[in-house]
């Protein structure tokens, strides 16, 4: 399915969500929900309409109750959410969590969430990362098969929506050591069990995250998705998908706080000219252009290499990740920079730009994990 | 007195006279900025500062007659030794020490340095500087407030920006217009009370949340004339001669690595490395090294050029350009050893240096904008040393 | 005919007539340039080239009626992809074919193209660009070589610079000035013969050792009035339009890696990486991981540029500016791989690989130079894609 | 000796090298030797008056027939020479191989070549490397004991004045594997014993160095310097010396390079204006200065470090030769751009510095090499 949209239907995708983001979750919106310190942390009535137009379920096939039109698609979403700063739970429900059941959730597994999901009323989280480095397979958290199913005892870090999320998708180890590939699995389990202890962490970015502790968790055997220890076969290819997901993002916001730039270099005088007229200026500027280009091609390349299931995935999103991330590090800096001391005020919006890009940047690996990963993949 | 004899005795009366208290590392808030209403958070500070007042130790190379220590510049520097050696905190901190007192012994009439120094060297009066203007930021000279000419006083009108710590001086050194008709020419350096009816002052909150700055307006305040120094529309030498010497101190920033977070090197083995501190992952071994080694050539730069008499304005800007560029690139190093623990804004989760290391960071980005940006310093560079034509 | 029929007959045509000497990897000095004096190096290229004039496939999508192949974009596609499919050389290599029968095909006149166009597809006219002048060389417009309007006749006084292969060439087309008062408006655009009384050539040593390029001088050079193609004074816009598509020629050129050394991912195993090919050096590894990842970020650009209808301008300065830096960089990273053995200039202690690596290396460096400085691409990108102000 | 020279001795010897250089031995000299192709690489004269001046034993002490002034004077010397770009055995002789003898040397070997280096009759040249990128401890060449002395067998690359020396200062491995640091020995050898073949190597930067091979070359066994297996004690420091040395040559010529460049850009122009008046380049100039001046402190820092024998020394030398190679890898490649076409044509001198540049950055080891041994020195 997902490859017969055309590049019509992706311009008009594109400008419905440009239109919609705009006009139901500008910058304002983030700013006002970051400056009630909601606890909720996005708007639950933009994501019931967002979901009515069928962007929870995009990932999901149509027999599930999806609408199934793929990575590009929502790529296309994410980078125009991106260009406002929109917290909404696209990043953990639909892109990281829900497409490990999509891929291998048994039956009941999948009539107990995937519809729901896909109509924007079910959330749920990945509770994957223990480090506070993006480290995919080092998972110390364990799962230890008793009588009633498994007992879990652990700590997650950086959970997206922890703290909201209706069950978590829970990566843990049933075998092996710490850090091997080999041994984790993969468990669908409800976010309320006796010794779980969520704690959201109030992040710069002023996005959703949480920590969650495991103490003697009991969860019952059905909960497990796939096969005992099998689970980074499922997680590796998701993973690669919202790290494209989110490459898209950083796209948005990288290419709004570049707009945002530019536009403020045509007004601002000092020295009795506009400063982007100033040669100096002009020249990163330019570089900025060509870095966002890159990076634009790498990200779009890289979600139809998923959607196309092409060998050459894995790396395709590698680079996209890489650039990415150098991109909006670049820009988020130049931003703020070329704004002067404008930009260090809370009221401009580069900061805004600033805190999201690095958070955005650590999400599912930052470039320095993804140049090392990179080289792994082609055999360097 | 031999250079001994000073030693022995200085060592002998900070033992006696530095509290404890006093020789503990200094939080921000901590610091000791005196003012009509100062304020001494640390129980201690005050008797600290006090006793270094009445011995002319808040400002060692004053003139005993101004309040100073009569120190020759040998003895300041053992004065110095011996305070770090027992990491005695500084008594005083305050820009009328650091900037508008030794311009004032420099340029400044018999009557101003006796009606201004003491005051300073006693904590008394916290002055701030008024020199940025929404519209003249990088252009400082095209700033447009105005200190009209009412015969016995001037009538100042206008807005300042980036007033540092306005919200908590009593007087402000200030760059204003004198005359409209010509640029760089028109500028004059007024000091005057910031309690004169009139001034207004709002603090500006920061992306790293802080409120260190202000917006200032002055609506009619009337300044008395004999409060201007030095030549009527001769301030921008004056502006320059403070400029340079805010970039070297603000270039030393990165240096000193910020007073809240421990050393750079500390940092990263902190958050990358194993128990031992070696760093296991070779690029973000490689991204500390790379920063360490530019620290060492940075300090031996930072030696070299103040060792030599030649401290002109383009070494200055060459030093507060590289300075505050080492800088960010360093914060921007430890944020990836960091990872998401770097990347907290508050609460029980982040624990007091990762949160600190959050807000250092963004703190970091105005280093390269305030005491002028890093595009004016290349442009000194340029233009002063290597003599390219405009 | 079909697609797919023309498809099977072009296989089958360079099936039988392709030699097989012409499906090999080609030195640069093998390449057909054509002209007066041809120089066929490899035996078999001289009827490889003919039987292609032939069938007008030299110029595939010209019209027959000038000696072009008259096949549609979609049949042209395919020629290149069972030539590729074979290795196929291309049969001659031309600046008439690249660019001025383009330009003629667009803008010429019936007489103009009867008179130049067939004879460059039969590579019997080989032409070279006069552009670049002293004192012309990002800022083109300020060219000075003068034609004056003799009645019959242009009289043609100055000098060129970076005329590549004009110690070659049979005919030059050229930039020149046709009124001094103005600057844009005052150039135009004139072809003529390089064996003219007058005309004096240079080959310039480059750093590589190499000399494609020359510098050029016209001592009262007599031009037939009707060699000037376009309106008199109308050149600029010729001149705009044949170096954009210089430039997106010049921008594959890091792409394709140039065709004399191995790909860069080979080159980087050759020189740092163990007999697996896998390099243990992380800082190496890394450094070419970065260029690989850059490299297929530009791939990615490339298409989609080229996808698109958008042949902007700007976009062709994009990817004239970032691959000619990034192959640049390429070639920086190569050199550190390959250390002293990348370092050799001539004799038997290296092997033609190393060689070959260093000119390489060296003659990069010019390609961020011809066709337009980046400096000259940075700046069309800021106003013709970003609109910032002069 | 070395730490009692003073602040205004360095300004006169600078000032003495500096003129001596630019009259004796100016750019255009080293342009002759290269067009005439000539096989001793350097001119026989100018060392003659070099060493005259007391350069040739400014190393080696005063007992031993030199004047022991300390590397920061040396290294004052090779940055005036880098801005002629001149050749002499300055780098080889003086600087690599000499101080081997002058450290570890015993009386034999101290009378039979001190005195005659500091003389400027005799030249040495070290025999060390193996790989194409610097390696110090990568040792195969093998010298096995045998009645007569020891047996030399292998191949050294990249020998500075290989050619034209008249002694080989030999590093060879009399046990352990071929990458240890212990079982390295030093030797002291004639060039022209039976199973010696040197072929001098034509560089990009038209200096000397040679290949040499060893096949089954018979020495005796006087010529080992030091103890059997010890060399690297020896060699490490001695190294250390020539890294600074080498970085303050680079120096000098990133400071030629850059002067000539700026003087380009004052005088060359575009668009009706000298193209030094556009902010970018300007900038570019600017950034390319604080580079400059970085790495001059740090050279002399390394330099200093060693006269005084500090402890950091070795990290010090580090940083200097890590931050000459980025510097003059900058300095020579926007000295070609800005200079445009002209930049790229033989005629230019610029070209000159680009190609010296990336001798001189390998030489002793690269960027890549000094990062990675700084990291290791302060224990990352």
């Amino acid at each position: 399915m997902a490859d017969q949209l055309t590049q019509q239907d992706h311009e008009l995708l594109r400008d419905t969500a440009a239109r919609f983001f705009g006009e139901r979750s500008p910058l304002g919106a983030m700013r006002q929900l970051r400056d009630e310190q909601n606890e909720v942390g996005f708007d639950r009535e933009v994501w019931r309409e967002m979901s009515e137009m069928g962007w929870a379920g995009i990932l999901i096939d149509e027999a599930d109750g999806g609408v199934d039109l793929g990575y590009r698609a929502l790529g296309t979403i994410l980078e125009q959410s991106g260009r406002t700063l929109t917290a909404s739970p696209l990043l953990s429900t639909v892109l990281s969590a829900t497409p490990i059941i999509s891929r291998a959730g048994n039956e009941a597994q999948r009539a107990d969430t995937l519809s729901a999901v896909a109509d924007g009323a079910l959330m749920i989280a990945l509770a994957h990362e223990e480090c506070p480095r993006h480290a995919p397979h080092r998972i110390a958290t364990r799962a230890v098969k008793n009588d009633d199913g498994y007992v879990i005892n652990g700590k997650k870090t950086f959970v997206l929506d922890g703290h909201v999320a209706d069950r978590l998708l829970l990566v843990a180890r049933t075998s092996c050591e710490d850090d091997q590939r080999e041994g984790i699995s993969l468990f669908l389990i409800d976010n309320a069990l006796p010794g779980i202890r969520i704690k959201r962490t109030r992040m710069v970015d002023s996005r959703n995250a949480a920590n969650i502790r495991f103490n003697n968790v009991q969860i019952p055997a059905g909960s497990i998705i796939g096969t005992v220890g099998g689970g980074a076969d499922i997680l590796d290819p998701v993973l690669d998908g919202a790290r494209a997901g989110v490459a898209a993002e950083m796209l948005g916001s990288g290419q709004e706080a570049f707009d945002i730039t530019v536009e403020y270099l045509k007004v601002r005088e000092q020295f009795g000219a506009p400063i982007g007229s100033f040669q100096a200026l002009k020249h990163r500027a330019a570089e900025m252009y060509c870095e966002i280009e890159l990076a634009r091609s790498a990200v779009y390349a890289a979600l139809d290499a998923l959607d196309q299931k092409a060998r050459d995935a894995a790396e395709l999103v590698c680079v996209a990740k890489a650039k990415a991330c150098d991109m909006l590090e670049l820009v988020s800096n130049e931003a703020v920079q070329m704004h002067g001391g404008i930009g260090m005020t809370d009221e401009a919006d580069v900061g805004l730009f600033l805190k999201r890009a690095r958070v955005a940047q650590q999400l599912y690996g930052d470039v320095v994990f993804h140049r090392q990963r990179f080289a792994d993949l082609i055999g360097l | 007195m031999t250079l001994e004899d000073f030693r022995s005795e200085t060592r002998a009366w900070l033992e006696e006279n530095c509290p404890p208290g006093m020789r503990t590392p200094m939080p921000d808030d901590e610091r000791v900025w005196g003012g009509k209403n100062p304020v001494f958070k640390h129980p201690e500070s005050k008797v600290w500062m006090e006793r270094m007042v009445e011995r002319g130790w808040t400002a060692p190379q004053w003139p005993r007659e101004y309040g100073g220590g009569g120190l020759s510049r040998a003895e300041a520097a053992i004065l110095t030794e011996e305070m770090n050696r027992i990491s005695a905190r500084p008594p005083l901190f305050s820009f009328g020490l650091g900037m508008l007192g030794p311009l004032l012994l420099d340029i400044g009439t018999q009557a101003e340095k006796e009606r201004y120094l003491a005051p300073i060297t006693r904590g008394e009066i916290r002055w701030c500087q008024g020199y940025s203007e929404p519209g003249a930021g990088s252009d400082l000279a095209g700033l447009q407030t105005r200190a009209e000419d009412k015969g016995d006083h001037y009538l100042v009108n206008g807005q300042k920006v980036w007033t540092s710590y306005a919200h908590h001086a009593d007087w402000i050194f200030c760059l204003v217009r004198t005359d409209t008709s010509v640029k760089h020419a028109g500028i004059s350096f007024l000091l005057f009370d910031m309690h004169s009816p009139g001034v207004e002052v709002r603090p500006i909150k920061l992306i790293s949340g802080a409120s260190a700055f202000c917006e200032t307006f002055f609506d009619n305040v009337k300044v008395p004339k004999d409060q201007l120094v030095g030549e009527v529309n001769g301030g921008w030498a004056i502006a320059k001669q403070l400029l340079a010497h805010e970039r070297a101190m603000i270039s030393q920033l990165g240096a000193r690595g910020g007073n809240r977070l421990p050393p750079f090197k500390d940092m990263a083995r902190r958050y990358a490395g194993d128990a031992n501190g070696r760093i296991a992952d070779p690029l973000l071994r490689d991204l500390v090294a790379r920063q360490l080694i530019n620290d060492r050539a940075f300090e031996s730069t930072s030696k070299r050029a103040i060792g030599s008499a030649d401290a002109a304005a383009g070494v200055a800007s060459m030093l507060k350009y590289y300075g505050t560029e080492q800088n960010k690139r360093k914060m921007e190093v430890i944020m990836k050893c960091a990872g998401y623990a770097g990347l907290g804004w508050e609460g029980e989760e982040f624990d007091d240096n990762d949160l600190v290391l959050c807000r250092s960071w963004l703190r970091s980005k105005g280093n390269s904008i305030e005491g002028g940006t890093s595009e004016v310093q290349l442009n000194v560079i340029a233009k002063r040393i290597l003599g390219l034509p405009d």
